[in-house]
């Protein structure tokens, strides 16, 4: 038996020495790792799609920057399908793009509003795709533009986006929306995705990502863009959709108008119910918040309980304000449930559901929704009042 | 020589790695939705009702191989005959699980390598390791098997974050019959498919143990699987669960920072090895039985370089690689599984009460 | 034609690992032949497999047959 | 299996008939030849015996009164302590015996009788009637004295050959522990194993072993403890041994392995008499050798690789940190490189992005594929490591400066290979260095490895490992499993494998080792002085 071993093992070494390397062993600097991607469509009804490619020898954290130039490099390649652009790509940069590591995902705003499902098929299909990347829209430009952008900050535009994304849990303006996410949202019942999207804040600088915004979010119904909220609302949007971690709430002081307060919010816990009683569903959203006193203009009174309570309820009512703004928006601007009642009505009252399917969203504009909420504040600082000029 | 022996932690672990393995990759109760969970329990507790008929077999006819119970039970020519067609089932199992295997590295992580070649590698290591003799597959699995449920845990933990428990809802959508069907493709695939151990069951060093052994083995693994569906449901959402090729897979490219797919290759590995190493087994062993001879280690490199071809030959596209577990594996593992087991049961029971009238 | 060779040449690996084993065995001529058929359909099954027409799979008849089944029920 | 192949191929039997001619035309059944009565035979039959070996030193002496006895005094010059036969062999003889009635009243056969008891002051004599036997004590070092008119000879222990003395051994160093290790001398090794053990239950059983080396050796091991199965399997396998000559414990240690061609040894050796005497208290059997300082200790299980003596020195929590360290070694030193051409060909994305663009820019513009450059620099640093043990040592550090210097930092600026690589490479090194039973072997499964992990990436090691495993688990040694405690598992055993427990709670010998019998002295530590009962006393 053991002498035996000896023929196979020189056979299969032989063998082997011929397959060295071959198949699916691409090394790493053979492939071209892809950062960031934006898809448009183009006006004749092809995809469009741009690569932001690493270039690693100038992103080498040991390198003087400058020395080898830009870090990465765009190719923009277009074809009737996704995957006729990605082979594109190989004819025009030589290489095959790697997936695994992208940072980002920008949806250009006439891909979106004709429907983002067509690009959603080849990122699930693709193997080594990363699924955990972040999905932005592009408002008012393309994605193939945005990409140009440079970063002032970064080496790398895509990971500048990407920290625009990740950062923006401390302020609760900005849809943190991994791919997956978006794939899952969209595939719920009852429930249209809303995502956020990236413009520039003048219309003719373009040129780096410090003349870009986070500041407006686009509302999909089945999938596709009819309108935008804005950052004000996309913070509603996240409270009643509980994902909120800290936020910022600026109201004026109850006891002097016209003067500032800043009320942050730690924790935002939100609740929401559908009640079905003679046929008719009620909404109901809670949200109970925990903040703390962030900055404070008013000089004259310090922060007995009596006003941190009257601060709590006056926080409570702007919050309030603005969830009922969005959803009236919501209703009677852009006629769609982005806050999943529909999901609720198909998970708990799934004979209901049965009937209103088909046109959930005419229901949902008429469906009254009832918000409370409740603010709670613990700490205040390390100042008690604030100082004063005399 | 020694004569082979299997104690009875060896024998369980084989058992576990047997159900979990390659089950905990596919999912086996998808395709019913968000009442996956639901189907899983029926199957499974069905599951445990026709191992417990298994092992009633073999406790009425001991120290019998399935062969052996065959003839002595339905005659020798009827038994000869049901005993080639186990051998084939079991083989045809071998196939279909290497079919798995070579799909799952094609489509996860191995694109361009020829099929033939990784279903060779895999078979390769079968061969090599029964040539060693299935008590040492034994050793080796106690060794190995306890990695994949630490690796599913580490998976499962990693996207605990994602768990919504509202996903279970509506229960019964659909009402109760896609339910009972997939409870039903579950009771076929894993939990039927251990027919393969009446091959086995003869090595277990101590008989008494045997019950035992199985049963704990048979909810440890249930458990398992339980955790997987049940996390497939509520973290990766239903309608994803059932467009995934391998939910598993999905679920550990979700784990937050860095991507941990190696882990759920180990898992499909040893899994999935050690239930083509029983199939082929089985298959080797009933066959050698069959015919009289000495030794199953001299039929099975045939065997099994006869299994890699049939598994390529077994289906054109992964659409009807697909399609025939969901839809018409069940009814084709039905007489392997279910009617002639139960048969066998009958028989047992009618011959053992007559002798002991006989005797008394 | 590789393929074929190829095929060809792996079952005959086979065959070599194996051949203790057959000496070993008592009863030869029925292992030969249960051993031979399984090499041989391998070897068949592989070459038919490489060609442009291959064999109708069996998961094709397993399923046709379980329809003819389950139809007449 | 190995015989029914052989016997196909027809070689075995070739071998087995010539060889088995050649031995029995070499070791016909020592047959029992007197010793010749009349002095002038015995002159006649100790030189033809001895022709041409020059170093022979046959002296005759006339004892007695009347110097009427003529003795022949014969040894080896150099094997004997010269001041040891003078004082005590040949000064009694021709001084003492004068004293002595040694008349010729007195029968010359009995004459032997009164040397051997009245007048030899040395302490260890032996009668010897066979004349082989009188060769063989020549030969070792004793001094035979032969006496006219006795079939009787003795041989008196003279040895006194320049032997090393008991010294640090180089292979295993240790903090804590004795600084003792074996030596060359047989005696001197019974002795150190005789010293930690004091107890007649340690036995040392002794055969000779080699045609013409004839070869001492030993079979230590504490009766009551070691499972007689296993001394009995260790006596006759090296009974069946024939060869010419053995001439250090390795030569045994190839013949009496389980799985001669695996890599892996079933047969353990150390230079400390502490291991040994630990090893040997767990129920082990140790062969000693002659002329050799490593003693064999078997069965030998995987998990011994990773347990030093200074392990059972320490505390525990220490020694489970280093245990585990170990074991991480391990697996860095067999995977290292593997990994590494897996990752960077196959796996991209599941190493960290910024990983990804350091490994990608080191590795632009180089002329080899990952996995030649691990092959390159893991051949390299195998010779690097073979010049540097084999060369005497001023010469051995140029060869470390050189590669370091040139082949570390030169191969990296030139652009042969990146620093990624040169980083794998080291590491593996530095871990493969830690366990020493292991450090030859590993190269093999690193390019065992490497090789899969180039064809089909992670997949590819895996099955590799799997195969590597079940390898190990169809090992056995002495009938022990290899794996065990692991693999058949053995729950108890566990305490003292990946961690190394404290000692009171590893209050039972290891059950492997010396069987589950119930009558066996299972327990090596007694329960009641648990650290539990010192609480409170003062």
């Amino acid at each position: 038996m053991n002498k035996i071993k000896l023929p196979i093992l020189a056979v299969a070494f032989i063998a082997i020495l011929f397959l060295t390397g071959c198949w699916d062993n691409n090394d790493v600097s053979d492939v071209a790792i892809v950062t960031a991607i934006g898809i448009d469509k183009l006006e004749d009804g092809r995809l469009a799609m741009t690569w932001q490619i690493l270039k690693p020898e100038a992103a080498q954290p040991g390198m003087e920057g400058g020395q080898a130039g830009k870090a990465y490099t765009n190719y923009t390649a277009a074809g009737l399908t996704l995957n006729e652009a990605h082979k594109e790509l190989i004819r025009i940069s030589g290489r095959k793009p790697f997936y695994g590591h992208i940072q980002v995902i920008l949806l250009g705003e006439k891909l979106a509003k004709e429907g983002i499902a067509e690009f959603i098929d080849i990122f699930e299909r693709q193997y080594e795709f990363n699924q955990t990347v972040k999905v932005l829209l592009t408002k008012d430009m393309t994605a193939q533009e945005l990409l140009e952008a440079e970063s002032d900050l970064e080496n790398l535009p895509a990971i500048h986006l990407m920290n625009l994304v990740e950062a923006n849990i401390f302020t609760g303006k900005v849809i943190d929306l991994p791919f997956f996410k978006l794939v899952m949202e969209l595939e719920r019942e009852g429930r249209s995705t809303v995502i956020s999207a990236l413009s520039s804040k003048s219309k003719n600088d373009k040129s780096t990502i410090k003349e870009m915004q986070i500041e407006y979010a686009g509302i999909f119904r089945k999938g596709k863009l009819i309108g935008y909220i804005n950052t004000v609302q996309v913070q509603s949007l996240l409270f009643i959709a509980n994902q909120i971690r800290q936020t910022l709430i600026t109201t004026e002081h109850p006891l002097s108008p016209d003067k500032q307060i800043s009320v942050e919010i730690v924790r935002g816990q939100a609740k929401r119910e559908v009640s079905l009683s003679e046929g008719r569903i009620k909404g109901i959203v809670y949200v109970d918040a925990l903040a703390r006193i962030a900055e404070v203009h008013e000089t004259q009174y310090s922060l007995k309980p009596d006003i941190a309570k009257i601060i709590e309820s006056e926080t409570a009512g702007r919050i309030k304000q603005n969830l009922v703004t969005l959803i009236d928006m919501a209703q009677d601007n852009y006629g769609t449930d982005i806050f999943g009642f529909g999901e609720l009505v198909y998970k708990n009252e799934y004979g209901f559901w049965k009937s209103v399917k088909d046109d959930w969203d005419e229901y949902f504009v008429h469906m009254p929704i009832d918000v409370f909420v409740d603010v709670k504040i613990k700490r205040a600082g390390l100042i008690d009042k604030p100082s004063k000029a005399r | 020589m020694q004569k082979v022996r299997l104690s009875g932690i060896q024998l369980g672990m084989l058992f576990v790695g047997f159900l979990y393995g390659s089950s905990s990759l596919l999912n086996p109760a998808f395709s019913a939705l968000q009442d996956g969970w639901l189907a899983f329990l029926i199957g499974w507790m069905l599951g445990i009702i026709i191992i417990a008929v298994y092992i009633s077999i073999y406790l009425l006819n001991p120290s019998q191989t399935l062969i052996g119970i065959l003839k002595s039970n339905f005659g020798r020519f009827l038994g000869t005959v049901i005993g080639i067609l186990y051998a084939w089932y079991f083989l045809h199992l071998a196939a279909i699980v290497l079919r798995d295997f070579g799909e799952f590295s094609l489509l996860v992580i191995l694109p361009n390598t020829p099929l033939p070649f990784i279903i060779g590698c895999f078979a390769a290591l079968c061969v090599y390791s029964l040539k060693k003799g299935i008590e040492v597959t034994a050793r080796t699995g106690e060794l190995l098997i306890p990695l994949i449920p630490l690796a599913s845990l580490i998976v499962t933990l990693g996207i605990a974050r994602l768990i919504d428990f509202s996903n279970i809802k509506p229960v019964l959508a659909n009402g109760i019959k896609p339910v009972l069907t997939t409870g039903f493709g579950v009771l076929s695939f894993p939990f039927g498919e251990t027919v393969c151990f009446l091959m086995v069951f003869p090595l277990l060093r101590k008989r008494s143990t045997l019950r035992k052994t199985v049963f704990i083995s048979t909810v440890i693994a249930g458990l398992l699987l339980l955790i997987i569906v049940v996390r497939d449901i509520l973290a990766l959402n239903p309608q994803l669960t059932q467009r995934a090729a391998f939910p598993a897979e999905l679920a550990s490219k979700l784990f937050p920072v860095i991507n941990i797919y190696p882990l759920i290759l180990l898992n499909l590995l040893i899994g999935g090895t050690i239930k083509v190493i029983v199939c082929l087994y089985a298959s080797a062993a009933a066959i050698t039985e069959l015919s009289g001879l000495s030794d199953y280690k001299a039929l099975l490199s045939s065997i099994t370089g006869f299994s890699v071809t049939l598994s390529i030959w077994l289906y054109d596209n992964v659409m009807q690689m697909f399609e025939f577990a969901v839809s018409t594996y069940p009814y084709y593992a039905l007489p392997f599984q279910i009617i002639i087991p139960v048969l066998l049961l009958i028989i047992s029971i009618i011959r053992r009460t007559s002798e002991r009238r006989k005797t008394s | 034609m590789i393929t074929a060779a190829f095929i060809i040449g792996i079952f005959i690996l086979i065959m070599i690992t194996d051949l203790p084993y057959l000496i070993s065995e008592k009863k030869k001529s029925r292992l030969l032949i249960i051993y031979l058929f399984f090499i041989l359909s391998g070897i068949i099954l592989g070459i038919l497999l490489d060609t442009t027409n291959p064999p109708e799979n069996p998961s094709t008849l397993i399923t046709n047959m379980v329809n003819f089944i389950i139809g007449s029920n | 299996m190995f015989k029914r192949l052989s016997k196909i191929i027809g070689l075995r039997k070739k071998e087995n008939s010539s060889s088995n001619t050649a031995m029995a035309a070499d070791k016909k059944q020592p047959m029992v030849e007197g010793i010749p009565t009349d002095i002038n035979d015995l002159k006649a039959r100790v030189r033809r015996e001895f022709d041409r070996c020059e170093d022979i030193v046959i002296r005759t002496l006339e004892i007695g009164q009347d110097n009427f006895i003529e003795m022949l005094v014969v040894y080896f010059d150099g094997l004997v302590n010269k001041d040891t036969l003078n004082a005590h062999v040949l000064r009694p003889l021709l001084i003492d015996a004068r004293i002595v009635p040694l008349d010729k009243s007195v029968n010359k056969r009995t004459i032997v009788n009164i040397i051997e008891r009245n007048l030899l002051d040395n302490c260890e004599i032996l009668e010897l009637t066979d004349f082989n036997q009188c060769v063989q004590n020549i030969l070792s070092g004793n001094t035979v004295l032969f006496t006219e008119g006795s079939d009787i000879a003795l041989a008196t222990c003279t040895k006194g050959f320049a032997t090393r003395s008991v010294d640090k051994p180089d292979t295993e160093s240790s903090v804590r522990g004795s600084r003792e290790g074996f030596v060359e001398s047989f005696r001197v090794n019974t002795s150190l194993l005789r010293r930690r053990i004091r107890t007649s239950s340690l036995k040392i059983e002794e055969m000779t072993i080699g045609q013409q080396t004839n070869t001492k050796v030993g079979i230590a091991y504490v009766e009551g403890i070691v499972n007689k199965r296993i001394v009995d399997e260790v006596i006759s396998r090296l009974s069946k041994i024939k060869i010419d000559g053995v001439l250090g414990s390795g030569t045994l240690e190839e013949l009496i392995q389980d799985a001669p061609l695996s890599l892996m040894p079933t047969v353990a050796n150390s230079e400390k008499p502490d291991k040994v005497a630990g090893k040997l208290l767990e129920g082990r059997v140790a062969i000693i050798t002659d002329g050799s300082p490593f003693v064999l200790t078997v069965p030998c299980l995987f998990i011994e690789a990773f347990q030093t003596s200074e392990d059972y020195y320490s505390l525990p929590f220490i020694a489970s940190f280093i245990r585990m360290l170990r074991f991480i070694a391990f697996v860095i030193s067999m995977y290292g490189p593997a990994f590494y051409v897996a990752m960077v060909g196959f796996h991209q994305s599941v190493v960290p992005f910024k990983l990804v663009v350091t490994i990608a820019a080191a590795r632009q513009g180089l002329p080899f594929s990952p996995f030649t450059e691990a092959f390159i620099m893991g051949l390299t640093f195998e010779l690097l490591r073979e010049a540097g043990i084999r060369m005497p040592k001023p010469v051995g550090q140029a060869v470390s400066i050189v590669g370091a210097l040139v082949l570390g930092e030169a191969s990296i600026r030139a652009g042969i290979t990146g620093a990624p690589m040169v980083i794998v490479t080291a590491i593996t090194a530095i871990c493969s260095f830690i366990l020493t039973p292991y450090t030859d072997l590993l190269p093999f499964a690193r390019f065992a490895l490497l090789i899969a992990a180039n064809v089909l990436g992670l997949i590819g090691i895996a099955l590799v490992s799997a195969a590597g495993l079940v390898h190990l688990c169809s090992l056995r040694s002495f009938g022990v499993p290899f794996m065990a405690p692991f693999a058949p598992l053995n729950l108890s055993g566990l305490k003292d494998t990946f961690i190394r427990a404290p000692l009171w709670t590893m209050f039972t010998r290891p059950k492997e080792l010396t069987g589950i019998h119930p009558d066996q002295n299972r327990v090596r530590m007694a329960l009641e002085i648990s650290p539990e009962d010192y609480d409170g006393n003062e």
